[in-house]
């Protein structure tokens, strides 16, 4: 099968699932949640270049680059609040940080 | 197009005064605050300054056409300094206390401030990405900056992970339109889609993802779990100012977006707005009554407030846009006023006002209190004669004119059962005997305690002669377009 | 001269001002310069009536200023003669019941003052305003005194009555916003007098009747809207409970005729037999109910409930004998409760029960007070020669000109209701005196004796010579009469 | 001075001095309490003859004192009509009422309520006057709700008395049933003929004498309606059957108002109603003949009870209702003149009895039952006389008022073709000696015989009063016994005198209308002869040896006890019962009312509005609330799981609409 | 027909896919983290696929070279019990499944579309990728690129901020302090009744 602009979009769109998927099912570790983000913004990422590469436009990756950019401070942030739980918590498990309920 | 400088020059002041706080900090510890707090109101009023001599009736644009001054943008900007200045008085001495106001503390809340203005200005996808960043990650920060506070981290954490997923949803849906139009710029992509260039479904499926994504950003169910839990866990000042300013730029984010850009889908996301105002009318009413921690009510109010804005936007009438920026400014008075009591009353750590039967006999212990409160829950009740009334009345007047008499009877039923926990904290206050294990503070900061009296008689001054606010946002909703 | 403007203002403004002079004076300066302002707010509604012209149709004294433009809302304030007589009422009651306020009241007595004189200020407001907002907000805004009053000065289980009256009249008010809102949306306006001009189709016309019904058959209260009135008197403190039956109740008839009737007169004509027969079940039900309570309060409440179901019946009938009939009926009735309230809690004060098991034989030791409760169950019960007769008169003939059935169902409150009023007084006035209590009862004091004299003289006068009120508002309810009576149908 | 400013004086004099009275009488001198209020009706009673003098001359006095109220194109108005049939009412009423004034300074000489008293009579004077004066039916309906006022005032007048509280309370219920009907009759009056001044109406009766109403689905004459609603509130006020059960029990009262409202004046109220409303009901026959079948069956049943009672007054209470009977007879029989003679010369007599009785009663130290009393002629001669008298009166002896009134009432009732005559007949004439039997019984038990409270103490004991067995009754003050004297003359004489005028002038004839066909009144004017031959006729007739029977039988049966009536333990039961009455109201409907007033309120009013509906409504959103609030696991994945449903479910939606 | 950059793209998604899925499925986060990075690199060699040679590259420089270290970091320096970590996994899968499935299918009816099934490619780009990004970012997107730079700082600031934990563990004193320091922290001033006695 030829490789048309619907396939990076499929591609993308299994790969945007893969990270909901993730998300809701690592109960367990917040580092998998962020990795799963990483995950959906890459299925964007490859949307993004996808119909740059269509369109004949560059402004698609500029967009890919800032959230590369955007990404890299957002795991870094994600990431000291994750040592900030653990600090708080000793553990990095979902099920165990949920003091704010009711 | 005009001078770069002259347009962004509020968002410069605030740039520069956020590395100067920043640099400053370090050389003045915890107790020499004042200084910096001085140095924050000062960039506020200077920018305040600057974006009113903007002017309201044209549009400018700066920076290739990403950055924008129109009414509405000037309109919130204004409001924005308006309500962080406020915050930041009410914030002061429960900062001060809990040994948070530093520099990090106020530089990020500038750094938060000027993500807002972003978002309120840009007219491109990127740059609206670009602003949702710089504040969210500004505000997780700020949640999580109180880091012995097991609570504390545990919103930040939360908030972060769904702020993220829902900026991932958001992004998903700029790439689509991206894709769809082969622009990001707002008036390109509204030229775009009149020339009917797109597939009208792949469209719908795009703007889904966008909606979500800004009702996010509100804190509209059914995307609104973030909201108690963070509310409740961040530092009460935290909370306020979550709770008020950040809903500028969502509001300019929505109108920028869906009315500006994708007008042409109004029928698609005025149902999707519908639906999500609907819903977070009744639920967030619903649930807050079962609420027994103040600020996880005030949460739950937020969100029914977000349903009334957002049945007021879902009009994709001009009056619509001008009821909910009523709207949005009138709860900033109230949202700020309950906040503000909350917190002159919790001053002291260990009498932290927590849960709502701690206010428990206010009347008797400081009736003046008690008064502002009484006031401040009323109009949040939506009771006349109070600004809450006429936010009301403004968003179903918009809303029966544009012919859904329906949505306007659930949502004064939704009124109705808001009312009930509104009733019951003057209830408390009022009818209640004191605890006898808390104690309210004593003594009071005389300025804290003049400016939230300002504030809440703004709330019945302004309930009482509303045309001027009535005027500003109408003539501000109708020099958006 | 703003006359209507003072008689809004000056009582909420006096009362404003006791609040904030509270804490500088004693309890007997609160006491008196209260009584002062109630006063002072009376004779300026007094001298409204002196002035008043009875001959003229229209709106006199209107003032007229513009409030927010931008939904074309004004300040517009005027009276009729259907306002004036309840008006007077307002302030004459609000004043007596500050006059007897010291009597019962010990936690803060100026705040209980100022809540009265804020609260007949409101009041007055909402009969005079000529603008639908204005009125709105007059109306909303008077539930907060009451449910402070309620909530601070009530009885045990104060917090559930008051939460439970002040939700079930907003639930009312709100719907009728919107129809205002609709209204607006229709004629551009919020004046009264443009939306009686206004054509509307049945449909509309019934949807709004059923918006403003919610509010004001909660308000008066109707059957089955009527369950937080008992509740709320049984509360509430005396002062509430005067206020709440001889004044506020009043708030829904009067918003019915002014407007739900000539707003959508069709919608009347065509949900007459619903509107009847909710009357007719408050009349002859609740006055069934009346007769088997055993807390005095909530049979007077009950009472209460009975005798609005005729000012409903009077004003439903749509013929001009209901419906001054049922004006009548509704100023008779701010005497007569407000003489029972201030009755039960005279007995209240002394015995600190309203069980009305707990007395008996009360005369033996209260004649007068007990010659005033005969009197005003008397009146209660509809005796000829007491106002509470006029209305109820009125309305039977009114009913009569419509349906024999009507008629013959109203008609049972005169045995009903003199069943309930006399069961109460064999129970509490006569007889020996029941026990150790009831021996520590004594008589009426001064200030008592004041205030139920009065409120028996005006029984009097209007059961005597109703034409002293007819008088007034002959003109007003024929231009309200041929309003409903033209069709404003498109 | 304008007639109708005299004229106003009549109920205003009384009224004046009762709330003169009822304000101050307890600060002032004890004289004032009776001088004030007497003088008030001598006023009135003086007024009165010179009211009645000129409406014999022929001037109808028809004017409005002020306007009560005006309602859209109709006007109600005060006023008041001096007519005949007025004027021979307010002489009754002012002459009775005066008298009991008098009687009461001696009655009432030692009762603490004793300046209330006589407020209240004087109020009740008032009352009654503004009720006969009346040209409209709203002032009608005034003076008949007040003088229930003053009669549940007076009742009740001893209140520590459960009985007495309990027996005002009944009268005012029951009349209220009665005005209840009295009330729709006007309304319908106002809505037929728009009008509630009685010239006005009446003036407009014969367009709406065939008019039909309907209800129950079925055609009903306008005019029966009326007239049935209207003889409702008559039945309630006169005591006829059923609505009797509160007479009985009102004797509860001091004697005087017993004379004054409940034998004279106020219960005959409704034959004087009816008797205004003759143009109304003369055009039903079908009324008409209710009216005859509900007075023939009072007058019958209830003086069977009078046989069985041993209180004195309850005796003359029951007598009372029997005569009630026989005016509602008269009435039915279209013979209004002669419901009112009969009124007339009843209230004479009846209130001679009643005075009588107390006077008895006052030497008895209040004592009022029959069995502990005899040979009361020895120590109160005067009491004795005036009580024979007015025993004959009432009995029917000829020559004496009574008999002129109810023989010519008999008489008419024969005469009569109306549906029902014969029973009627039947029952009058059997009620002569039913009346004669228990007046005797009374008389003979009271005043002969042997001294009954000397040997019976232990049934005294129960009673705080009465004399001890060495005491002796003395003859009451001239206070007591002047009224006595006074009422006994007109109860001798008036019936002679007034029997002529009365059968064939237009003395009250001319005041009401006979519809033609309604000839009994007619055709009785034709037997009859003068006074004189008819007392003389009189001793021939049935009704005379009816009562010389009821006479001996009582002789035999009570006073000498020959025979010892056993009756069936079913009659008994019955005439214990009185009928059941008593029993189906307080037993049954009272109940009823208690039962559904119960359901509805805490079935009805609680359960299902209060606790389903409303808190029902506040349960149901709170359940909803802690529902909601659960979705709030605090698990975070559970949140974005959550947004993700939400997207999805958008975005389904359009991809719904776009598959579709 | 197809073309070896069809294979290619076959061949480096179905290595991302099944990379991702590995990612979070693995039981030890180490392995979900190296998955990630193999991930990137499917993904660099896709964007390459399409013409974006600077942001593949950049992909793996950032990502793999600086991220995902971060990401290894973490998870090594944190000591995370990984014998728990997948419990409850199989209970939710279902349900996740469900919606996932619904999901792409969803959007595999989106994309399937024949505008973007029938898009081509508009004009080849003959310049490096990497010039024409350099020659807009500083011209036509100043405002974004400054504001990244703004979020990099927010970044820092928060990063620091948040794990900063003052200066507990090491013994040094502040100069700043010794400065600022007052005189009552040091001295304490007695008053004492003179040591003469009678």
């Amino acid at each position: 099968m030829i490789v048309t602009l619907s396939h990076y979009l499929f591609l993308a769109g299994i790969l945007f699932s893969i990270s909901i998927l993730g998300i809701f099912l690592n109960r367990k570790n917040i580092i998998l949640i962020l990795m799963a983000i990483e995950l959906m913004l890459l299925a964007v990422n490859i949307n993004f270049i996808a119909f740059s590469y269509y369109l004949g436009d560059l402004a698609g990756q500029v967009f890919v680059f800032f959230i590369l950019t955007v990404a890299a401070a957002e795991s870094a942030i994600g990431l000291a609040i994750i040592i900030l739980i653990f600090r708080n918590y000793q553990s990095i498990d979902v099920a165990d940080i949920n003091r704010l309920k009711e | 197009m005009t001078n770069i400088f002259s347009v962004a020059l509020p968002e410069i002041i605030i740039l520069i005064s956020a590395m100067s706080v920043l640099l400053l900090g370090v050389y003045f510890n915890n107790k020499n605050s004042t200084s910096l707090f001085g140095i924050t109101q000062l960039t506020l009023l200077l920018s305040a300054y600057f974006t009113a001599q903007l002017p309201m009736d044209s549009k400018l644009l700066a920076f290739g056409g990403m950055f924008i001054s129109d009414s509405l943008s000037i309109y919130l900007k204004l409001l924005s300094y308006f309500s962080l200045s406020l915050v930041l008085i009410y914030s002061k001495d429960f900062l001060f206390q809990k040994k948070l106001l530093t520099g990090e503390f106020f530089s990020l809340t500038l750094f938060a401030l000027l993500g807002i203005n972003l978002i309120i200005s840009s007219f491109n996808l990127l740059t609206v990405y670009m602003g949702i960043e710089l504040l969210s990650l500004s505000l997780y920060t700020l949640v999580a900056i109180d880091r012995k506070n097991k609570e504390a981290s545990e919103a930040a954490l939360k908030y972060f992970i769904l702020g993220a997923v829902a900026s991932g949803f958001l992004l998903y849906g700029f790439s689509m339109v991206y894709g769809l139009t082969g622009t990001l710029a707002i008036d390109e992509i509204s030229q775009q889609l009149m020339d009917a260039q797109a597939s009208s479904f792949v469209f719908s499926f795009a703007l889904v993802f966008i909606t979500v994504g800004i009702a996010f950003k509100f804190g509209a169910a059914p995307f609104q779990l973030w909201v108690p839990d963070v509310y409740q866990g961040s530092s009460t000042p935290i909370t306020m100012f979550i709770g008020s300013v950040p809903k500028f730029a969502s509001m300019a984010m929505l109108i920028r977006l869906l009315y500006q850009s994708m007008d042409y889908y109004v029928i698609d996301w005025q149902s999707m707005l519908l639906i999500m105002a609907i819903i977070s009318m009744l639920l967030g009413n619903i649930t807050a009554i079962a609420q027994v921690k103040i600020k996880r009510l005030l949460a739950y109010s937020a969100i029914s407030h977000v349903g009334f804005i957002f049945l007021g936007l879902a009009t994709g009438a001009v009056t619509g846009i001008a009821s909910a920026l009523f709207y949005v400014s009138a709860y900033m008075l109230m949202t700020l006023a309950s906040f503000g009591i909350i917190i002159i009353l919790s001053n002291q750590k260990k009498n932290e006002i927590i849960e709502i039967n701690d206010l428990a006999g206010l009347a008797k212990e400081k009736p003046w209190m008690a008064f502002l409160l009484l006031i401040t829950f009323l109009s949040l009740a939506g009771i006349p004669p109070t600004i809450g009334f006429y936010a009301k009345f403004s968003v179903i007047q918009s809303v029966i004119q544009f012919g859904w008499v329906w949505p306007a009877v659930i949502a004064i039923i939704s009124a109705l059962i808001g009312m009930y926990y509104y009733l019951k904290i003057i209830k408390i206050a009022y009818f209640d005997d004191p605890n006898s294990d808390k104690k309210f503070v004593k003594q009071q900061n005389f300025e804290f305690t003049i400016t939230l009296s300002i504030n809440v008689m703004a709330i019945i001054l302004i309930g009482l002669f509303p045309e001027f606010l009535l005027d500003i946002t109408t003539l501000t909703s109708i020099l958006i377009f | 001269m703003s006359l209507l403007s003072l008689a809004i203002w000056t009582p909420i403004f006096l009362g404003f001002f006791l609040l904030v002079i509270n804490t500088k004076i004693s309890n007997t300066v609160t006491y008196l310069l209260g009584n002062l302002f109630g006063l002072i707010s009376f004779f300026i509604t007094l001298y409204l009536y002196f002035l008043f012209d009875k001959s003229v149709q229209g709106f006199q004294f209107q003032e007229f200023a513009p409030w927010i433009n931008y939904y074309s809302i004004n300040y517009h304030v005027g009276m009729d003669g259907i306002s004036l007589p309840l008006i007077l009422l307002t302030s004459l009651i609000s004043w007596l019941v500050i006059f007897i306020s010291s009597n019962s009241v010990k936690k803060s007595l100026a705040f209980y003052i100022a809540s009265f004189l804020i609260l007949s200020g409101l009041m007055i407001g909402v009969f005079l305003s000529l603008d639908a907002i204005l009125y709105y907000i007059f109306w909303e805004a008077m539930l907060i005194p009451m449910f402070l009053l309620i909530g601070i000065w009530g009885g045990p289980n104060r917090v559930y009555a008051t939460i439970k009256f002040f939700l079930y009249t907003v639930l009312g008010s709100l719907f009728m916003l919107i129809a205002f809102i609709y209204l607006y949306t229709q004629t551009g306006s919020f004046s009264v007098i443009d939306y009686y001009d206004k054509t509307l189709t049945l449909t509309h016309q019934v949807l709004i009747f059923l918006a403003f019904f919610m509010a004001f058959a909660v308000k008066i209260p109707m059957w089955p809207v009527h369950t937080w009135l008992p509740d709320a008197h049984v509360e509430a403190p005396t002062g509430g409970s005067v206020i709440l039956a001889a004044i506020m109740l009043k708030l829904g008839g009067y918003s019915f005729i002014r407007f739900a009737l000539p707003i959508a007169p069709d919608a009347a004509i065509y949900l007459k037999p619903f509107l009847v027969t909710l009357s007719l079940i408050a009349i002859v039900y609740i006055a069934l109910v009346a007769i088997v309570q055993t807390d005095m309060k909530k049979l007077i409440a009950y009472s209460s409930i009975s005798h609005m179901g005729f000012v409903t019946l009077g004003l439903f009938m749509l013929n001009p004998l209901g419906f001054e009939g049922g004006y009548i009926q509704m100023i008779s009735h701010g005497f007569i409760s407000a003489a029972l309230f201030f009755a039960i809690g005279v007995l209240y004060d002394r015995m600190h029960t309203r069980d009305i098991s707990a007395y008996g034989g009360v005369i033996n030791k209260m004649p007068i007070f007990g010659a005033f409760f005969v009197l005003f169950a008397m009146a209660n019960s509809g005796l000829p020669g007491t106002s509470g007769f006029v209305g109820e008169f009125m309305v039977i003939l009114g009913a009569m000109q419509e349906n024999f059935w009507i008629a013959l169902f109203a008609s049972l409150t005169l045995i009903f209701g003199a069943t309930y009023s006399l069961w109460l007084v064999k129970r509490i006035i006569f007889g020996v005196v029941k026990d150790e209590q009831n021996n520590a009862l004594f008589d009426l004091n001064a200030k008592e004796f004041f205030v139920m004299a009065l409120l028996a003289i005006l029984t009097l006068l209007i059961g005597v010579y109703p034409a002293i009120i007819s008088d007034i508002t002959n003109q007003s309810s024929a231009v309200i009469m041929d309003l409903i009576q033209q069709s404003k149908l498109p | 001075m304008k007639l109708i400013n005299l004229y106003s004086l009549i109920p205003m004099a009384p009224l004046l001095a009762s709330v003169f009275i009822g304000l101050f009488g307890r600060k002032l001198p004890k004289q004032l309490s009776h001088i004030i209020p007497i003088f008030g009706v001598f006023v009135s009673l003086l007024i009165s003859l010179y009211a009645l003098y000129i409406s014999v001359n022929g001037y109808v006095f028809n004017e409005n004192l002020f306007r009560w109220i005006t309602v859209g194109q109709y006007d109600l108005k005060i006023g008041f009509l001096i007519d005949n049939l007025s004027a021979i009412m307010m002489v009754v009423v002012s002459f009775v009422s005066l008298m009991v004034h008098i009687y009461t300074i001696g009655y009432m000489r030692d009762d603490s309520g004793y300046s209330r008293f006589f407020s209240f009579i004087s109020l009740f004077t008032f009352a009654m006057l503004m009720l006969v004066m009346s040209n409209n039916f709203l002032q009608l309906f005034f003076g008949w709700e007040a003088v229930g006022l003053v009669s549940y005032l007076l009742i009740g007048f001893w209140y520590q008395k459960p009985t007495a509280i309990h027996a005002n309370m009944k009268a005012f219920l029951v009349n209220r049933v009665g005005d209840f009907g009295f009330l729709l009759g006007i309304s319908l009056i106002l809505f037929w003929f728009g009008t509630l001044d009685y010239y006005e109406a009446f003036s407009r009766i014969n367009s709406l004498s065939n008019q039909n109403v309907v209800l129950f689905n079925q055609s009903l004459s306008l005019m029966t309606l009326i007239s049935i609603l209207l003889f409702i509130g008559a039945m309630g006020k006169s005591a006829q059957i059923p609505l009797h059960v509160w007479l009985p029990d009102s004797m509860e009262g001091p004697t005087p108002i017993s004379a004054l409202i409940h034998a004279a004046t106020m219960v005959t109220a409704g034959i004087f109603m009816i008797s205004r409303m003759s143009p109304i009901i003369e055009l039903s026959d079908t009324a008409l003949s209710f009216i005859l079948i509900i007075g023939s069956l009072t007058a019958l049943t209830m003086g069977i009870l009078g046989i069985f009672q041993n209180d004195i007054k309850k005796v003359v209470a029951y007598s009372t209702l029997s005569q009630l009977g026989y005016m509602t007879i008269a009435l039915g029989v279209s013979s209004y003149s002669l419901a009112i003679f009969h009124l007339f010369t009843h209230a004479f007599f009846k209130a001679l009895l009643f005075l009588g009785a107390g006077s008895v009663i006052i030497g008895m130290h209040h004592d009022q039952d029959i069995r502990n009393m005899g040979n009361i002629k020895k120590y109160m001669p005067i009491t004795w006389i005036t009580f024979l008298i007015g025993t004959l009166a009432l009995v029917g002896m000829p020559f004496f008022s009574g008999f002129f009134s109810k023989e010519s009432i008999i008489d008419a009732v024969k005469l009569s073709n109306h549906f029902g005559s014969n029973f009627a007949y039947f029952c009058s004439v059997a009620g002569v000696f039913i009346t004669s039997l228990y007046s005797f019984r009374l008389y003979l038990l009271v005043f002969h015989g042997k001294e009954n409270w000397k040997k019976n103490n232990t049934s005294k004991s129960i009673a705080h009063h009465g004399l001890k067995s060495n005491q002796n009754p003395h003859e009451s003050d001239w206070v007591v016994t002047v009224p006595l004297i006074l009422l006994a003359i007109p109860s001798v004489i008036i019936g002679y005198l007034l029997i002529n005028q009365v059968i064939t002038t237009d003395l009250i004839n001319k005041t009401v209308f006979i519809a033609s066909g309604h000839d009994a009144f007619l055709n009785l004017a034709d037997h009859f002869h003068g006074a004189l031959s008819m007392s003389i006729h009189g001793f021939l007739t049935l009704p005379f040896w009816l009562m010389v029977a009821g006479f001996f039988t009582a002789y035999f049966i009570f006073y000498k006890k020959y025979i010892r009536l056993t009756a069936p333990k079913f009659i008994n039961t019955i005439i214990n019962a009185r009928y059941g009455f008593d029993t189906l109201n307080e037993k049954v409907l009272a109940p009823l009312v208690l039962f559904f007033g119960n359901i509805l309120w805490k079935f009805f009013d609680i359960k299902i509005i209060d606790n389903i509906l409303v808190n029902g409504t506040a349960r149901l959103i709170n359940i909803f609330s802690q529902t909601t609030k659960k979705i709030q696991t605090g698990y975070v994945s559970q949140y974005a799981f959550f947004m993700v449903l939400g997207l999805l479910g958008f975005a389904s939606f359009f991809i719904i609409g776009w598959i579709k | 027909m197809m073309q070896f950059t069809d294979y290619l793209f076959y061949f480096f998604s179905s290595i991302l896919v099944l990379s991702s899925l590995r990612v979070i499925t693995a039981n030890n986060p180490v392995y979900s983290a190296l998955s990630l990075v193999l991930a990137f690199f499917s993904a660099a060699g896709i964007w390459l696929l399409l013409h974006a040679e600077f942001l593949a590259i950049a992909l793996v420089l950032v990502y793999v070279g600086a991220v995902m270290v971060l990401f290894l970091f973490v998870v090594m320096m944190l000591d995370i019990n990984t014998e728990t970590l997948k419990k409850g996994f199989w209970n939710y899968l279902p349900i996740a499944l469900i919606i996932s499935g619904l999901f792409i299918f969803e959007i595999y009816l989106v994309v399937t579309d024949k505008f973007f099934y029938e898009a081509k490619v508009l004009s080849e780009d003959a310049t490096s990728n990497t010039e024409l990004l350099g020659s807009v970012l500083y011209t036509d997107y100043l405002l974004p690129f400054q504001i990244a730079a703004v979020i990099l700082l927010v970044a820092i600031v928060s990063a620091i901020a948040l794990t900063m934990y003052g200066k507990k563990s090491h013994k040094g004193i502040d100069p700043k302090d010794q400065i600022r320091v007052d005189k009552k922290d040091r001295i304490r001033i007695v008053k004492m009744s003179s040591g003469k006695t009678k």
